[in-house]
């Protein structure tokens, strides 16, 4: 049996390579969601509507307020509010309860609201981009509303 | 072994005790950490590297890296690396899911002589194939029986 | 003529008028490389599959061998080879190319001695006028066989032994110009010895008692002293089993210098190639007798010397029914004929 | 997540000690080991212990094989929520399909490309 040299080879390793992961499409990102990464951020509350950024800014603090956690950062849409944190390394044993914990403490202080909660680092991610995006004059509040969906739809999906 | 052993096999096992080369436990298990860990660092990357370039959570992050892993454990098979890694770190190498990879391709690459349907495929899981067995039966008796607790609600 | 219980002696000193060992890559790395007559440099041998790359290695073996002898393929009454494949296939296929009458044999490692006693029995007792006997193995083509894939990642323990990738063929012929050549004396069958060893991977510490039984039933069938020999070799013990051979063989009073106890398996390879206990296969006896000690032989080194090659008897089957392994071993005394 | 780095090389390599104990003390085949720590990961699935390990540890508990086991009853436990008991059945392979089918795709596009090196 005779071989093709291993170019050929070397090419088709590469194409494949590049399906494997060119099967979603990498979007741009900003300095704050990339050094959310590594370290502690802080990222400002903020709401889709202007007027329920106090609300937006309250669930913050008290998210905050849970010891196991450091870093939060909350979005509210028009129905649901976005909470996604960072949970200490070693308490991360215990992301369910934590997450449990913060659900009922929300949802016992504003009843009313609906709130989707992650700890998921993508999550958390992807709310700072919607952030820095939401602070731009020009990023209309239903676009703004509409990423918040997707973010919501992606989180819930599991697999 | 349910066979008993003669007098005779007994003495000779004595004497082979003597003689026989003892692993070297300690030096191989921390072979094994340092390897092990390491490729379980690099699993690590690449899912923040699917996380962070792709549309990944954490949650579904670990199918793209199990199936980059694989990959990477297909070119180090190929290239004739990853037998000389195994004897070096023996379980870091064959406990990561890169050992896997590494059991079902090396069995493939191996019996392609005999042709793709009865060498390549015929072979492929002969040594990955306990794996799967096992962890599709345990699985099951495991799930089986925890949803049965859970119907009769003793859980 | 039968010596004693299971011994042959060869009055008539069938003469080794040549043989050839033929090696892969890394053998060629070996301590021993200088004595092969062809080394090759890819363990494929330019062909497809390593069943047939085992093929040729004896194939080359075998023609050297007659071409060192000044004989062609029509002048070999005999051919007596094997190997560790399943049904011996590589040697047959071999005998088929090179369409000389042939006994396929099958003694794993210990099949080159098998061969050589055979031999040397069929020319001493006008069976035969010219033999050819040989063995075999491919380090990949075996690991296949016995083990896993060659490239899967396992780890062997220390114990562990490499296969040889090398094959080994000698030329034998009843002949009346004796003086300086290489002449079989006698030989010592072997039976089956099993003292519960199952461990695939410490093949050395199996094989040694049916080495230290055949040796002992050598020097008592032939009343010898060990003292007799300037070496005695044992094929594939390797650095487990021959410490064990030897305490065995001096509990049972045996004199034996450890300076003249060697082993094959021991032999072939420098202390920095990975070979873990050492060399095995059938073409390790083979090809290190073959080649190395008869050049030896032929430089004056040793006059007489006894060659006891070993086989474990295993199938991966039976390993994997966990039956215990089986092993023999065969010896035959070669010497300079003065 | 540097610590994350850090948990999942020094989880990730304790579980490794434990499949290389396997081999050394008690002298197991690769075979028997890699079963072995299949069906513990599955148990430990079960008994839901094996998903605070991933949460802590990322890719030291999800690249072992121990988690093979545990996806594969996650996966059965996920669909028996869903359709009751046949979902344990049906939902086995739910999680854990990417890395058989990519050890089948990359195995044969290894048999493409690679001869054995020996």
């Amino acid at each position: 049996m005779k071989r093709k040299p291993i170019v050929v080879y070397g090419l088709l390793v590469l194409v494949i390579g590049s399906l494997l992961s060119g099967c979603n499409q990498g979007e741009k990102t900003s300095e704050e969601s990339r050094s959310s990464m590594i370290q502690s951020v802080d990222p400002e509350a903020t709401a889709v509507k202007k007027g329920d950024h106090d609300v937006a800014e309250k669930v913050k603090k008290d998210v905050q307020s849970v010891p196991a956690i450091y870093d939060v950062a909350v979005i509210k849409g028009k129905d649901e509010i976005l909470v996604a944190y960072k949970v200490k390394h070693m308490q991360r044993f215990h992301m369910k309860k934590i997450e449990g914990e913060i659900n009922k403490r929300l949802e016992k202080k504003y009843p009313k609201e609906n709130f989707i909660v992650s700890s998921d680092f993508k999550i958390f991610i992807e709310a700072i981009e919607l952030k820095d995006r939401m602070e731009d004059k020009d990023y209309s509040s239903k676009d703004a509303e509409e990423r918040l969906k997707k973010i919501i739809k992606f989180k819930k999906e599991r697999t | 072994m349910a066979k008993q052993k003669s007098p005779e096999q007994k003495r000779y096992e004595k004497i082979e005790q003597k003689h026989e080369a003892k692993r070297p436990v300690v030096k191989n298990c921390i072979k094994a950490f340092f390897v092990g860990g390491s490729i379980c660092l690099v699993g690590q990357a690449v899912s923040y590297f699917y996380m962070y370039y792709f549309h990944f959570t954490e949650q579904t992050a670990g199918n793209p890296t199990v199936a980059t892993m694989i990959f990477f454990a297909m070119l180090l098979t190929g290239f004739g690396v990853y037998d000389k890694i195994g004897q070096f770190a023996g379980a870091g190498s064959a406990v990561p899911i890169t050992g896997f990879g590494n059991s079902v391709i090396s069995a493939a690459i191996e019996h392609r002589t005999e042709g793709f349907v009865l060498g390549v495929g015929g072979n492929m899981f002969k040594l990955a194939g306990s794996v799967i067995l096992f962890g599709v039966f345990s699985a099951f008796v495991v799930a089986l029986i925890k949803t049965l607790l859970l119907i009769w609600g003793v859980i | 003529m039968l010596k004693g219980k299971q011994s042959w002696v060869f009055p008539n000193r069938p003469v080794i008028v040549s043989s050839a060992a033929v090696g892969g890559p890394f053998e060629a790395r070996g301590r021993l490389a200088n004595d092969f007559d062809i080394l090759h440099d890819d363990l494929w041998m330019g062909q497809d599959s390593y069943e047939k790359a085992h093929k040729l290695l004896l194939e080359e073996a075998i023609e050297t061998a007659i071409q060192k002898g000044n004989a062609t393929k029509e002048d070999v009454n005999f051919m007596l080879a094997g190997d560790l494949v399943n049904q011996i296939t590589p040697s047959s296929f071999a005998a088929r190319t090179l369409g000389i009458p042939y006994f396929g044999l099958f003694g794993a490692c210990s099949t080159s001695m098998e061969g050589l006693a055979l031999a040397s029995f069929l020319i001493n007792n006008q069976g035969a006028k010219t033999v050819v006997t040989a063995a075999s193995s491919h380090n990949a083509a075996i690991e296949k066989q016995f083990r896993y894939p060659t490239e899967y990642g396992s780890q062997k323990p220390p114990t562990a032994q490499w296969t040889v990738t090398g094959a080994g063929a000698a030329l034998l012929t009843d002949t009346d110009e004796k003086a300086g050549k290489l002449v079989t004396t006698s030989a010592t069958i072997g039976k089956v010895v099993d003292l519960g060893i199952s461990d695939p991977f410490n093949m050395g510490a199996a094989m040694a008692p049916a080495a230290a039984d055949t040796i002992i039933a050598h020097f008592q069938d032939l009343q010898l002293d060990p003292a007799y020999y300037d070496l005695i070799i044992t094929g594939d013990l390797a650095k487990i089993g021959s410490p064990i051979a030897l305490e065995l063989l001096q509990k049972e009073g045996l004199q034996i210098d450890s300076e003249k106890f060697k082993d094959c398996g021991l032999m072939v390879y420098q202390e920095d190639q990975k070979v873990q206990a050492g060399g095995s296969g059938a073409g390790c006896s083979a090809a290190v007798l073959y080649g190395h000690l008869f050049n030896e032989m032929r430089n004056g080194k040793y006059q007489r010397i006894l060659l006891v090659a070993t086989g474990a008897l295993l199938s991966p089957l039976s390993f994997q029914q966990k039956e215990s392994i089986p092993c023999i071993a065969h010896a035959v005394s070669i010497e300079v004929h003065p | 997540m540097l610590p994350m780095f850090f948990w999942a090389f020094v989880i990730g390599g304790l579980i490794c000690v434990i499949g290389q104990i396997m081999f050394d003390v008690f002298k197991l085949t690769p075979g028997h080991t890699m079963s072995t720590l299949v069906v513990i990961g599955a148990i430990l699935g079960g008994f839901g212990v094996y998903e605070p390990l991933i949460d802590f540890a990322g890719a030291g508990a999800t690249i072992p094989i121990t988690s093979f086991g545990n996806s594969l009853v996650n996966g059965a436990l996920q669909e028996a929520d869903q359709h009751g008991l046949v979902g344990v059945l049906t939902g086995m392979f739910e999680i854990t399909s990417s890395g058989i089918s990519a050890a089948v795709v990359f195995g044969f596009i290894g048999a493409l490309l690679f001869k054995p090196k020996g």
